[in-house]
């Protein structure tokens, strides 16, 4: 059964199965995103998406909330910038983001996110914590200062290889993403080398081995087609 | 009107964001009609001047040298501009810090990389003391204005000295002026 | 057990006891047994047989009675003139004493005054005001029974309530009960119970894809939240160890209303005694026939697992406990759809903290009405604080809703020791906010603690005095809430580290006005966007502190005096100095060059 | 990694390196308590973390070995049985020392001086939180709230409730227990 709704003023409908966010890509609305990525469940973790439904004291994420007869939702508002800013000011000080250096240069969501919220500066203290690159895989690296933990690698490992190598352990800012028992990516046993995780990583942390700065790009529209292949035999050639 | 009084300085950066400076190329001519060049690592200057307008600050906060130069900076300009990535995030210049401090950095850089003579240079004044962790100017001195970039490019600067010129704050919106590296 | 044998169980039980003259309760709780308290009772017990006084007296283990600081605690209930024969004696003609301090070396003493008089030096009389103040539903058994057997709960009329439901009631009646009484959830942010249990009641388990493992026969789930995580809190704990009986029949109570035939408790492995007591309660609740299949010759099944925490905060969040309970990272995702709906292993899940279920049974037996004559008009009932901090008696405590803080402090609590002024009240754990002074004649209930912006929260009362630096209050509570974050949304992961790197400095002096500012927008955005309730009231003490003690910031900020106690020196990071050198040097001291 | 002695005194979960696995399983008893754990939840996934209690108890801490069997026994993979182990806090894929003491950093506690108290034991046995002295005879670690908040502040020495310590005396209670249990070894 359609439901219609308001996005930001505009009337729209939508199937009653769709989230906020399928329902504003359908009208070409744009909410900005980070952790979610088409052909992948969505997790909520990145609240990039939240939005303002009027009669919810809460913000929600358009990413897991799902439409409603009659919502009046507001994706743009002064108070979700500031937020969204803040946000993406928080991820660059978390982990050494540095767009300068970085293979995805160029190609990258995070760097593409700065852009949108007008970030022109970190108001927080960098926390320039030590953390590790692996190149031991012969094809693919993983550098864990550009990671920000939106478990899209983990969620393509998972739900579209279906070789769950890789998981996150430990908690909070001490999280960090590892292949079986944290061992380095070369040695692990479960991995199939596919790739998908290359391709579902919206920064610089999964790359190809090789790439030099701004050189990698990643390929996050190829989950989606498989995903709609396997699922719905669709080819769009 | 009288001349904008113009300074830049070039503290812990590799001076890429002067070279993309000088980029402007003939519009530096037009540039020097508005302002007079006071302090700048491509002028002849021995101390930073009093009553500067608008500095341009390129590079991270690195040593005590920075330090002391970028509080007199604060002092004596009305409008300091972060220029260049290192200035306004560390950049390059800073991802020494998870190294864990000055002393670690100097060993890998005089010590354990050396095959010959490994020792720090120790005579007085030839290197200032670095300081533990390089951070970006604002984080020592409030800060006016904030041009990405590594190296920002040559129309980016334009548009923001502009501005500067003209009185009005420069719009940092879009890609052409944000885009960070 | 159906309900005849039931009674005739409690009826013998309490010929049994009645042929007791003395009943010794000694607190077996965790705080009273990290002091020796089972070596106490076994010395009371040496010395009865002894004296070959077994017969007329009889020492018994119990919870807690609630106050902790002068444990060990030993209660001793006599009858005065009655004769060891038939029938229940009259309250009047008992006599409590309670001693404080005790030793097991003080048993002599204790066995050889049973009949005369009280042992002077160790009494603590049992009329002050922490005795008279209170209202015991919750605990009316913690500190009476024997939490190890299950004879001594159903003496005291435990599972008449489950019976009651089962023959009598059906599940709307039972809901509908709930629902007058004005329950509401005492985890922390008092939803409505009886709303609750009506909507897990409705809830389709079919409406969302469920993977029930095998084994596990219900398609709709009760889950005891006992993963008491707030620093300062131990009501659970005393409600599990005390008397676990009754959680299990509330827990079995509400499957029956919701319509399920499976539950969990979920438990700290912090509290080992906890767990002991529960798989002991569940395993004397099975066989006599209170848990498992046909429960009291009824067609109602109930099972009950008990399943550990591993030491994780945010499994107190609702989604998080399931993920835990499934086995995996306790980390929460977005409601809705809210457990009710789609819960443990997609399927309609009710979660009640181990207060609001232990406040059912007493609902079912004596009426909607007379719960709903306790407390204030939307705060009903009671609730138990554990009353910690900077206060004479510290221990545990339940008063009528709507009691002020000033007789909970002053009254119940012997106020301020030390000669020292009292600052401030902390409520609700990490979650929840300072109250000062000014709002000591407040009622405490849900909205009045709202409005000062604290919380309820799960019962934790932290009384802090003159000497308290309340900045730092604030960085302990964000420490925690940045160790404790799950890391799997931004704004609590990062947000709660750069929070707290802005108190650290503020407490080292380093920081700035401006510095005040951003902590503030940081409040508000992580308290707006963060996927939890642990991000998202993360800030509160923050925000508490910054609105009644705010010139305490501003005195640290602006270079003031650190009042002396409380405050901790922390690990001054290289960079910091090293710019405040760099700042000092630069005013007097001319740059000579710049360098590249 | 070497055999390091436990709690207990007997050896720890990795057995001499020429040991294969069943051999290793099937010679340490310890494994059986695991087992039954694993079999009371029908060697499905959710008995994960009570599969990890299990064996955290019988060995101290969780090694590669034992997290491996595990996750083959419950069909889960590595990778999830890694990041649910390192999770939760009370879990540790370190060996222990052989006397832990747990210092209780609850809000009562804290506010009743736990800091100081902590501070004292970190300096006297040149320890940090968290971590094990050289000698591995005492691990130093922290908690959120025992629930003896009347006792603050307090701490637990191998199980035992040390209450309202001071961080004077702290030092010396400590050194007491642990000459204690050098002399009955």
């Amino acid at each position: 059964m359609p439901r219609t709704l308001t996005i930001n003023g505009q009337e729209i409908s939508a199937r009653s199965d769709q989230t906020i966010l399928e329902a504003a890509q359908d009208a070409n609305i744009r909410i900005p995103t980070l952790c979610h990525l088409d052909g992948l469940t969505d997790v909520g973790a990145c609240r990039m998406c939240l939005v303002e439904v009027t009669g919810s004291n809460k913000l929600l994420p358009a990413c897991t909330t799902r439409v409603q007869e009659g919502m009046e939702v507001r994706t743009d508002t002064e108070r979700l910038r500031a937020y969204r800013r803040q946000i993406i000011e928080l991820l660059f000080a978390e982990r050494n983001h540095v767009c300068a250096v970085c293979v995805a240069n160029g190609h990258c969501e995070l760097q593409n996110a700065a852009i949108a919220v007008g970030m022109d500066h970190v108001r927080y203290d960098y926390i320039f914590p030590r953390l590790s690159v692996d190149l031991s895989h012969e094809r693919f690296g993983m550098d864990h200062n550009r990671c920000i933990l939106c478990t899209r690698c983990v969620r393509a490992c998972d739900q579209l290889e279906g070789a769950h190598t890789i998981d996150v352990m430990g908690r909070g800012a001490k999280s960090l993403i590892i292949r079986d028992m944290n061992v380095p990516w070369g040695e692990s046993t479960t991995c199939t080398s596919c790739g998908k995780c290359v391709m579902a990583c919206p920064t610089g942390a999964l790359f190809k081995q090789g790439s030099t700065v701004a050189e990698m790009v990643h390929d996050a529209e190829k989950l989606a087609f498989l995903k709609a292949a396997r699922e719905r035999k669709v080819w769009n050639v | 009107m009288g001349k904008l009084r113009f300074a830049s300085v070039w503290l812990g950066g590799c001076s890429g964001c002067h070279m993309s400076f000088l980029d402007l190329d003939e519009w530096l001519f037009d540039l020097a009609e508005a302002v007079e060049v006071v302090y700048s690592p491509v002028a002849d200057f021995k101390t930073f001047p009093e009553n500067v307008d608008v500095t341009l600050v390129e590079g991270a906060i690195a040593n005590r040298d920075h330090l002391e130069l970028i509080h007199t900076i604060r002092k004596n300009s009305r409008l300091v501009v972060s220029f260049g990535d290192c200035a306004v995030t560390g950049n390059v210049t800073a991802m020494r810090n998870p190294l864990g401090g000055a002393d670690v950095v100097l060993d890998r850089a005089y010590r354990d990389a050396q095959l010959l003579r490994p020792q720090v240079p120790h005579d007085d004044g030839i290197v200032p003391p670095l300081i533990d962790h390089v951070v970006p100017v604002h984080a020592v001195i409030p800060v006016d204005l904030y041009i990405p970039g590594c190296p920002p490019p040559a129309k980016r600067i334009r548009a923001v000295l502009q501005a500067v010129i003209e009185g009005k704050s420069p719009e940092m919106i879009g890609r052409e002026m944000l885009k960070f590296g | 057990m159906n309900l005849e044998e039931l009674n005739a169980l409690a009826t013998s039980e309490r010929l049994a006891q009645a042929k007791k003259r003395h009943h010794i309760h000694v607190c077996v709780g965790t705080a009273c047994q990290a002091l020796n308290s089972e070596q106490i009772a076994k010395a009371l017990q040496a010395e009865l047989k002894q004296r070959g006084q077994r017969n007329d007296a009889e020492v018994k283990c119990v919870g807690c009675p609630g106050l902790c600081s002068l444990g060990p605690l030993v209660e001793v209930e006599s009858r005065v003139n009655g004769q060891a024969t038939t029938g229940v004696p009259e309250e009047d003609r008992r006599r409590s004493v309670l001693y404080q301090f005790v030793k097991p070396e003080d048993a002599a003493e204790i066995i050889a005054h049973l009949d005369g008089e009280p042992v002077k030096r160790l009494e603590t009389p049992l009329d002050q005001p922490f005795f008279t103040r209170q209202t015991k539903i919750v605990l009316e058994n913690c500190g009476k029974i024997d939490p190890e057997r299950i004879e001594d709960y159903i003496a005291a009329g435990g599972y008449q309530a489950l019976m009651k439901v089962l023959t009598e009631m059906t599940p709307q009646e039972v809901i509908d009960e709930i629902t007058r009484s004005g329950l509401r959830g005492r985890g922390g942010a008092g939803f409505p119970t009886g709303l609750k249990w009506g909507t897990v009641a409705k809830a389709d388990p079919n409406a969302y894809p469920t993977n029930v493992p095998e084994g596990i026969q219900s398609r709709k789930f009760v889950i005891c939240n006992g993963d008491e995580g707030d620093p300062g809190a131990f009501m659970d704990r005393s409600v599990m160890e005390g008397d676990p009986h009754r959680i299990l029949e509330g827990m079995a109570i509400a499957a029956y209303a919701v319509g399920a035939n499976h539950g969990f408790i979920y438990v700290r492995a912090e509290y080992p005694l906890a767990v002991k007591r529960l798989r002991t309660a569940i395993r004397q609740a099975q066989r006599a026939g209170l848990l498992g299949s046909g429960i009291g010759g009824t067609a109602f099944s109930f099972n009950v697992d008990i399943r550990l925490g591993a030491g994780a905060f945010v499994c107190g969040e609702e989604t998080a406990l399931m993920a835990s309970i499934e086995g995996g990272r306790g980390t929460p995702r977005p409601r809705p759809p809210f457990p009710a709906e789609c819960g443990l292993w997609g399927c309609p899940t009710l979660i009640n903290n181990v207060e609001t279920l232990a406040n059912v049974p007493p609902i079912i037996m004596k009426g909607a009405a007379w719960f709903a004559g306790i407390g204030t008009e939307k705060s009903k009932g009671t609730k138990v604080f554990a009353l910690t901090g900077q206060v004479a008696h510290t221990g545990l405590i339940e008063v009528p809703m709507g009691i002020s803080l000033r007789e909970i402090v002053f009254d119940i609590g012997g106020g301020i020791p030390g000669g020292r002024q009292f600052k401030a009240v902390q409520t609700g754990g990490p979650s929840g906010g300072c109250i000062p002074a000014q709002f000591l004649d407040m009622p405490v209930d849900y909205e009045s603690l709202a409005k000062v912006g604290s919380i309820m929260g799960s019962g934790g009362m932290i009384v802090m005095d003159d000497s308290t630096d309340m900045v730092e209050v604030a960085r302990f509570f964000m420490e925690f809430c940045m160790d404790e974050s799950c890391g799997k949304c931004i704004p609590c992961r990062a947000g709660t580290v750069q929070m707290h790197r802005i108190l650290t400095k503020i407490q080292e002096g380093k920081a700035t006005q401006r510095d005040i500012q951003i902590l503030e927008e940081l409040c508000d955005m992580v308290k707006h966007t963060s996927l939890c309730g642990l991000g998202q009231s993360a800030p509160n003490p923050v925000i508490s502190t910054l609105r009644y003690f705010r010139e305490e910031y501003e005195k640290k900020v602006n270079g003031g005096q650190r009042p002396e106690a409380g405050s901790q020196k922390s690990v001054v990071s290289g960079q910091k100095s090293e710019l405040e050198v760099g700042s000092r040097e630069s005013e007097s001291s001319k740059p000579t060059a710049h360098s590249s | 990694m070497t055999s390091t002695p436990t709690a207990s005194g007997r050896p720890a979960g990795n057995g001499a390196a020429t040991a294969t696995p069943s051999d290793r399983l099937a010679s340490d008893k310890r494994y059986k308590i695991i087992e039954a754990t694993m079999r009371r939840h029908g060697y499905q996934g959710h008995g994960l973390i009570e599969a990890l209690h299990s064996a955290q108890e019988a060995f101290g801490y969780l090694d590669d070995f034992t997290l491996r069997h595990i996750a083959r026994t419950l069909h889960l993979p590595p990778s999830k049985v890694f990041g649910v182990a390192t999770f939760y806090n009370l879990f540790t894929l370190k060996p222990q020392g052989a006397h832990t003491c747990v210092v209780c950093l609850g809000t009562a506690c804290y506010i009743k001086g736990a800091r100081e108290v902590l501070a004292a034991i970190e300096a006297e046995y040149d320890v940090k939180a968290g971590g094990t002295t050289r000698d591995n005879q005492l691990s130093l670690l922290t908690a959120r709230c025992f629930g003896s908040c009347a006792l603050a502040p307090v701490l637990t020495f191998d199980g035992e409730t040390i209450g309202k310590v001071a961080p004077s005396a702290i030092a010396q209670q400590i050194a007491q227990r642990l000459a204690a249990a050098r002399q009955t070894q």
